[in-house]
């Protein structure tokens, strides 16, 4: 067990430092170098820190499917963990994605929450999420709770898509589509250094979140091997 | 073959216990019937705009009845390792699954059929036409909430504050239902055709499709954890 | 019908309920599991039974693994807990005809009818199972098993209700069953009484096995065994 | 408020909730440690026997 925690952490640390200098890098363009956008001026800086949370958000959903599919496939703590990892750190990036979201809606749009397809479907990921980890911590049978997690998980994947079909035709039944659709990224009269800024910033918040993936997968194991150690330890 | 024979058994044995002790039923008939009328009172609802408010209110009345009776679905296992009777059987769990769903199903159709004619008289709606159109759709919604409901009542059954988490779980993972009912119903009473409902019954086909394949997978391993 | 378990061990959360038995069990044998609260007898029976899933070992049952799940196996393996699996909103013979049907043995409404008579429950067939005493219960729990007919028949402490007449007819179902080549265990704490009857003891301490031995009239080891891990109040010739 | 306000509002918003989380787990990471050292070096086996 010892040699592969040093080779994990030397890993990580590598992530770790990759993932600081981007996240700086990205601050730079996103807030020095990139120009105002047209029609929202400064407000649009926050969409280099919105776009890139949601594909995490989604990531972490992703993550949280495959870690549940191979737990209930192959029974391994291993994938568990790293599902519960994944959705911990989902809820977090979601949470702040909604949080975003509505700092950005209120000068574009003036009013804090609007039912905008996108704002609602991260809203009902993060329920999801919430539902996922309230149900962890209510069951308290350590295998039982896995495996109904997993099972919310794959449930929860499946439905994603069917519930982007019914948000976004219920959003366009109401609202016609406005010049400044948010549900479509403005790329037509994007300038370069946006697009370095949208994607430098974009890179930075993967490399962070599979930072605090691996850590919160680490932290995981080692609580494992604590609760091993008392039980094994004994026979 | 084999499955349908324990299903039917499973079902006969269901339906049995419901009708000695009308527990569910009797519940749920009531708390469908008033919370349209609590509904009535908490929207002004004007005649004109009748056909837009009363799917939403008529559904949110079927889910939260539906959620009343999913909390219920497993009481009779609960008592006396019941539970653990069937799990010794050589049963195939898909059988239990599919029984409990149709089940379910059985307990939302007949509080549906009291209160929707109910529906139809408070907000006095008037086109025939389209009633069966209506009952479709209610019926591949009611489907849907049965088929998710039953696999996460297997979930939450040994959980903590179950009659809570069911809830909680269950309705961000409706809303392609509650949102494919409403707006259908929606559109049929507003124009009378299919046209523009049919993209929304084929979610609700989908979703069905979809949830049901899922749960007869894997269903067993829930209920074995 | 011959069971093998290797290297069986269950764990729930920190605690070890069995640790890793090994044991044989041969057609026509009747093994009587002793030991406190607590050693393990209900975590043995429900692994045998496979409503729980052993965290390292297997168990064969004629070759076959046993394994979670619907496998065919189940309709040879029988559970008696003294008063659970009964549905108390049910009728007797609805209880009868209902896990009947669900073994796939249908039975006709007479052969019910007879099966409550020979264990004297006839009068009560048509009431429901809520009514029943605890010891009627464990009646119909052992007319539900004469119907279905396991190879393998674990029981978990019946004697705590049955009254005399119980007892004899219990002990002459599991007679029957061990003629016919079938396996009967029983966990329980009413030493003197299972030690008439059974062909081979176990003694499980702390979810381990520390005594395993077919049955001689002087039975010092057992006695020795027995008095040194059992506590005081446990006579065993009660 | 200007909108530039909103932009801070947001990063630091963010970047805060980000930076919190990373220490409260670091802290969790090395509390476990800890007690997984004291397991391993006392090898308390007896506890359990």
């Amino acid at each position: 067990m010892e040699k592969t925690m040093r080779k994990g952490d030397r890993g990580r640390r590598i992530i770790g430092s990759l993932a600081l200098c981007s996240i700086l890098l990205g601050l730079y363009f996103g807030l020095i170098a990139a120009p105002p956008d047209a029609y929202q001026g400064e407000a649009q800086r926050i969409m280099y820190l919105h776009i890139p949370s949601i594909l995490t958000a989604y990531l972490s959903f992703f993550i949280v499917f495959i870690g549940s599919c191979l737990f209930l496939w192959k029974r391994e703590k291993r994938d568990d963990i790293l599902a519960y990892s994944a959705a911990e750190i989902g809820v977090l990036f979601t949470g702040l994605t909604i949080i975003e979201g509505s700092i950005w809606g209120k000068p574009t749009w003036g009013v804090w929450w609007t039912w905008d397809a996108r704002l609602t479907l991260t809203a009902i990921l993060f329920l999801i999420f919430v539902g996922y980890l309230m149900l962890r911590s209510l069951i308290e049978d350590e295998s039982r709770g896995a495996v109904c997690g997993a099972v919310l998980g794959i449930i929860g994947f499946l439905d994603i898509p069917l519930i982007h079909m019914s948000v976004y035709w219920w959003r366009t039944l109401h609202q016609s589509p406005s010049i400044l659709r948010p549900d479509k990224l403005p790329w037509e009269n994007v300038h370069p250094s946006m697009l370095i800024a949208l994607s430098v910033n974009f890179v930075a918040f993967i490399l962070f979140y599979f930072y605090l993936l691996s850590l919160r997968f680490r932290l995981g194991e080692m609580r494992e091997e604590a609760k091993a150690l008392k039980l094994y330890g004994g026979s | 073959m084999e499955l349908l024979k324990q299903t039917g058994w499973l079902l006969w044995k269901d339906l049995l216990l419901e009708l000695r002790r009308r527990e569910s039923i009797f519940a749920m008939f009531f708390f469908g019937t008033l919370l349209l009328f609590v509904f009535h009172f908490a929207f002004e609802i004007p005649p004109d705009k009748a056909a837009e408010m009363a799917p939403g209110l008529l559904w949110l009345a079927f889910l939260f009845t539906g959620t009343l009776g999913l909390t219920q679905l497993f009481q009779a296992e609960r008592e006396n390792h019941c539970l653990e009777a069937l799990l010794l059987c050589p049963l195939d769990r898909a059988a239990l699954f599919l029984a409990k769903v149709s089940f379910n199903l059985l307990l939302m159709l007949m509080v549906e059929l009291v209160v929707f004619p109910l529906f139809w008289v408070l907000f006095n709606l008037t086109s025939w036409a389209i009633l069966p159109s209506l009952i479709l759709v209610a019926f591949l919604g009611t489907v849907g909430f049965c088929v998710l409901g039953t696999l996460f009542s297997a979930v939450t059954l040994k959980a903590r504050a179950r009659e809570l988490l069911l809830p909680l779980i269950l309705f961000p993972l409706m809303i392609p239902i509650i949102l494919a009912t409403i707006r259908g119903m929606e559109i049929l009473l507003r124009t009378g055709q299919f046209d523009e409902a049919f993209s929304w019954l084929r979610l609700l086909l989908g979703f069905d499709v979809i949830f049901l394949t899922a749960g007869f997978l894997i269903f067993e391993w829930v209920i074995e954890a | 019908m011959r069971v093998v378990v290797r290297n069986l061990s269950k764990a729930y959360g920190f605690l070890w309920a069995l640790k890793k038995m090994d044991l044989e069990l041969r057609p026509g044998e009747c093994v009587a599991l002793l030991g406190p609260n607590g050693a393990g007898k209900t975590t043995l029976l429900k692994l045998l039974s496979a409503l729980l899933y052993p965290t390292t070992g297997e168990i064969l049952i004629d070759g076959q693994e046993l394994r979670q799940g619907s496998s065919p196996l189940r309709s040879s393996i029988g559970l008696l807990s003294s008063n659970g699996h009964l549905y108390e909103g049910l009728t007797l013979k609805e209880n009868l005809r209902f896990f009947n049907s669900l073994y796939a043995k249908e039975r006709s409404p007479r052969e019910i009818e007879e099966t409550l008579g020979a264990v004297g429950l006839e009068r009560w067939a048509d009431d429901y199972v809520a009514s029943l005493s605890s010891g009627m219960k464990c009646r119909l729990a052992i007319a539900k098993w004469l119907l279905i007919e396991p190879r393998l028949l674990l029981l978990d402490e019946p004697y705590g209700v049955l009254d005399g007449s119980g007892v004899d007819l219990l002990e002459a179902y599991l007679d029957r069953l061990r003629q016919s080549g079938g396996i009967v265990m029983m966990a329980t704490h009413h030493v003197s009484r299972i030690l008439t009857i059974c062909s081979r003891a176990l003694i499980l301490h702390r979810g381990s096995l520390i005594f395993d031995e077919p049955r001689q009239d002087p039975w010092e080891s057992f006695q020795r065994t027995f008095a040194e891990f059992l506590p005081r109040g446990e006579k065993w010739n009660s | 408020m200007g909108s530039w306000e909103y932009v801070f509002l947001a990063y630091g918003i963010v970047w805060f909730a980000l930076l919190l989380y990373f220490f409260l787990l670091k802290r969790r990471v090395r509390k476990v440690e800890v007690e997984l050292s004291s397991l391993r070096s006392s090898g308390d086996y007896q506890k359990n026997a």
